[in-house]
């Protein structure tokens, strides 16, 4: 039996613009990044992600469906969707694709906005590239 | 999601079953309202005297007569109340339609109308011991009433008073139907008592009392009283069919 | 007018179990009360009545009675027959009383006059015929009896309550006394109109109940040579 | 499979019209938001689902059924709203076990730890409750009664935040462990959008949109810039809204139906295209002018 009130709190962003679904499959592909789920594990199901998120199991749904369209996840008869093998790889050239595409054309907007050149846009990306780098290690 | 089938008759046994706890208040008015007419009867109904001669004689009359006519207002006046918004909400707060409301309201008055009755033979008794234990009264006579007549007595209370309960129910849901009622019925009886007294004799009023009082059989008193009762809850439902609810 | 008069009180408790009865029902909608004391209540007095009633039929006081199995024809018969043979004896017959009139108490008195006077009872609210019988012979004994017929009142039978008068012979007169003034009070308990509609005789309406207030008379028998003067009238028996 | 269908559905009050020909289908177990200001019709259209009302013309079918005076639609629909009415004669606790009879699908077990949950005490009568109280009871009955159509008629007023957060979970579990057909309706979309799966938006009785809840994010979008491109820019185009918002610059919000191209040309021009958020779409779509309560002050 279910309890009341356990709702984990969310990294979903209320304010942001994007649709709810989008939300939930770019939070899908993170987890899958990060390989807390990994390749041909079963991943969370539309309900599982609607109590998750406090939100309409249709629209967890639509989320998982995106990742299913793109081929991250494939589905086994009766048993769910799972992570396909090369899901890591799919996710990070869509990202490469189309979120950093948008993020440069962001990027480079304001540069030009702020008066800022072509050369000095490139080393600042390239010094906060090698920070997180060195982070990581 | 499957859908519940439901039987008409299941829904009103479990409304009967609801209103005879949700509307408790009747019972307890009922208990306020015989309390007061005992307190009533305690003077005694009646009296008779003369004198022949040299005998005088004083007759004090004690029966169970004024508690009966409290009740029978009672009855008329509960089932006035049961057909009002705050009665009718009750009912559609659960599993109910409006054949299925009016059923166990009947079913209910029937369930009061019998508590009533048995109640009025009962403190009529409670008056008697009152009188004796309380007031003293002396030279005391009474019926020796057997099983039987007191059985037939018992069911012809209960019927006259579910007759004025079917006579409430049609009062309440006209008024319901629409309130100039509320103003026009009280009005249209007194009119009608003052006007039938003039110029009748005897009075429609007491014609129609002798259509029931006079019946010496019980069996054709309760044929009487119950069609006419059905007739009123017949016309009540008709009115009521179309209303809605909570509008 | 009387119409106005005979509704009020109709009027007057329909007005009172009205206001109690909304007061009642408005406070159970609107104010808390606590419906477990309700009930207690409510079950509280149900059982009080029953042991009211329990109590009620077995250390009761009371005379059943029959009263109210008379009814219209018998009160009016008993009545007619009364007047009938009060008529006749007043035309100078005195048939059989049987039934009809009961000889409560009879009283003798050696008597040798000649002339006797009866003694003028109209002073006093006393209305008893007296009857007066010339023996067929002279036997010196004046023979007084006093006869009752029924009253009956609101289906009570008052006969047996009734006293007798004092009859006495003082020289040549015959008094006649009036009995002691009597009130009797009753109480009548009933169940209702609702269970005296099977019983016989008594609907709705004819609770009035009809009632017979008794004749009485008084019988003299006098040797035959005695006359008799004052207020009587001389009858012969059938 | 319809739950719900109206085709022309009017309800009028003398020559008021307070459903106004008003079409529409709720399709089984999902749970439909009703949004509407208020006075827009949502309780009219709730109670007329529910039976209660008789609708003036048109068609309306609940289960398949016109549902006024229907057994049937009583029987499977719970309507909960602040007017239910109950017993004063009966605690809280007896109240839960009629309703307990009543409904087949009855979850006794929910219905306690609920009441558990929310610190009811059981002897109280529902007269006794505060206006939050009696709307989390009536919740604990609708929820518990697990009825096929389940009707919420504004069913948070009076409840605190916490009440509220914790009705609309309780809501969303319930409905996952036993998916249904419900239908919420509130004057405030951003309270219940994440649990909606479609939105019926009405005013003045008619309908303004019915979609699902995340096309109604991308319905429309703002376009905010000088007053006189503005103006230039949106010559053939309807504004749901539009608002001066300082000296010379105005806010637009449009139909998001235009073409990328138009929207290029607009941001040519100086113009900003923004998103616009949903509630703010509701407000707009469902307020009386085209102006806002500003209008009222220019």
């Amino acid at each position: 039996m279910w309890y009341v009130g356990g709702e984990i709190s969310l990294i979903l962003n209320p304010d942001s613009m994007k649709p709810i679904y989008i939300q939930i499959s770019e939070w899908l592909e993170s987890e899958i990044l990060n390989r807390t789920i990994d390749t041909n594990e079963k991943i969370y199901s539309q309900y599982q992600l609607a109590e998750m998120f406090n939100i309409n199991p249709a629209t967890a749904a639509k989320g998982i469906n995106i990742l299913a369209d793109e081929k991250v996840l494939y589905k086994k008869r009766g048993l769910g969707m799972f992570v396909a093998a090369d899901a890591k790889e799919i996710i990070l050239i869509k990202r490469k694709n189309t979120k950093l595409n948008a993020m440069v054309t962001e990027l480079a907007k304001e540069a030009v906005q702020l008066n800022v050149s072509e050369e000095e846009l490139i080393n600042m990306i390239r010094g906060m590239h090698q920070k997180i780098k060195g982070e990581e290690k | 999601m499957y859908l519940a089938e439901v039987s008409s008759w299941e829904i009103v046994k479990k409304q009967y079953r609801y209103k005879l706890r949700s509307y408790f208040g009747v019972f307890s008015s009922l208990v306020v309202i015989q309390i007061l007419a005992t307190f009533f009867s305690l003077n005694g109904t009646g009296m008779s005297g003369g004198s022949s001669g040299t005998f005088s004689y004083n007759v004090n009359y004690y029966s169970g007569d004024l508690i009966l006519a409290f009740v029978m207002i009672w009855g008329f006046i509960t089932a006035i109340i049961i057909t009002t918004k705050a009665y009718r909400y009750d009912d559609y707060s659960f599993v109910t339609n409006r054949k299925i409301s009016h059923f166990s309201n009947i079913l209910f008055l029937m369930s009061a109308s019998l508590f009533a009755g048995i109640t009025v033979f009962l403190s009529s008794h409670l008056c008697r011991l009152l009188a004796v234990y309380v007031k003293h009264v002396d030279g005391i006579m009474m019926n020796q009433l057997t099983i039987t007549q007191i059985l037939k007595g018992v069911s012809a209370t209960v019927l006259y008073i579910f007759l004025f309960v079917s006579i409430g129910y049609f009062v309440g849901m006209l008024i319901q139907v629409n309130r100039l009622f509320s103003f026009l019925i009280p009005v249209g009886f007194i009119g009608f008592l003052i006007m039938d007294g003039l110029h009748n004799d005897p009075t429609l009023l007491q014609t129609i009392a002798l259509f029931f009082g006079s019946e010496a059989l019980l069996t054709l008193l309760f044929v009487k009283i119950i069609t006419v009762s059905a007739l009123f809850y017949v016309l009540a439902i008709l009115i009521s069919n179309r209303m809605e609810v909570r509008s | 007018m009387t119409v106005m008069v005979s509704v009020l009180p109709i009027l007057i408790i329909i007005l009172l179990v009205t206001g109690i009865g909304t007061y009642a029902f408005k406070s159970h909608k609107k104010r808390y009360r606590s419906p477990r004391r309700m009930k207690w209540v409510v079950g509280g007095y149900t059982i009080l009545l029953f042991v009211a009633t329990v109590l009620s039929y077995t250390f009761f006081p009371g005379n059943p009675t029959e009263s109210i199995s008379f009814s219209e024809e018998e009160i009016s018969k008993v009545e007619n027959e009364q007047d009938r043979m009060i008529n006749l004896a007043l035309n100078g017959t005195l048939p059989k009383t049987d039934g009809i009139f009961t000889k409560k108490k009879t009283w003798t008195f050696p008597y040798e006059e000649k002339d006797l006077k009866i003694s003028d009872k109209n002073e006093q609210e006393y209305h008893a015929n007296v009857f007066v019988v010339s023996k067929p012979s002279d036997d010196g004994v004046i023979e007084a009896a006093h006869y009752m017929g029924k009253m009956i009142v609101d289906g009570i039978d008052f006969t047996e309550k009734k006293n007798l008068p004092k009859i006495n012979v003082e020289e040549s007169t015959l008094r006649i006394k009036a009995p002691e003034g009597i009130e009797v009070n009753f109480t009548k308990f009933s169940e209702g109109f609702a269970f005296d509609q099977f019983t016989r005789g008594q609907s709705l309406f004819s609770r009035s109940y009809f009632s017979v207030h008794g004749s009485e008379f008084i019988l003299l028998k006098v040797p035959k040579s005695v006359k008799v003067s004052g207020d009587f009238n001389y009858v012969n028996m059938e | 499979m319809k739950t719900v269908e109206c085709i022309e559905l009017t309800k009028q009050y003398g020559k008021t019209k307070a459903i106004n020909n008003l079409s529409f289908t709720l399709s089984e177990n999902k749970i439909t938001g009703l949004i509407g200001r208020n006075g827009a019709g949502k309780t009219t259209l709730l109670k007329m689902i529910a039976g209660y009302l008789r609708h003036s013309s048109g068609e309306i079918q609940v289960f398949g059924v016109n549902p006024f005076n229907s057994l049937k639609v009583s029987a499977n629909t719970i309507f909960i709203d602040n007017g239910m009415s109950f017993s004063n004669m009966l605690t809280l606790l007896e109240l839960l076990e009629s309703a307990k009879r009543f409904y087949p699908n009855w979850n006794h077990d929910l219905a306690l730890k609920l009441f558990d949950y929310f610190s009811f005490s059981p002897n109280l009568s529902h007269v006794n409750l505060s206006k939050g109280m009696k709307s989390t009871f009536n919740m604990i009955i609708g929820l518990a009664a697990r009825c096929p159509l389940t009707i919420f008629d504004e069913p948070t007023s009076g409840m605190d935040a916490g009440t509220r957060k914790d009705f609309y979970r309780a809501l969303l579990k319930d409905y996952i462990a036993e998916p249904r057909t419900i239908i919420l309706s509130s004057h405030l979309i951003d309270e219940v959008e994440d649990i909606l799966e479609e939105v019926l938006l009405i005013k003045n009785g008619e309908k303004l949109l019915h979609t699902p809840v995340e096309e109604l994010k991308e319905f429309a979008i703002g376009i905010r810039g000088k007053t006189e491109a503005l103006k230039e820019w949106m010559e053939k185009i309807e504004p749901i809204y539009i608002q001066e918002i300082g000296a010379n610059i105005s806010y637009a919000v449009i139909k998001n139906d235009r073409s990328l191209i138009e929207l290029e040309n607009a941001k040519a021009i100086g113009l900003e295209v923004v998103p616009v958020p949903t509630e703010d779409i509701c407000t707009y779509l469902t307020s009386k002018t085209k102006g806002g309560i500003d209008h009222v002050f220019s």
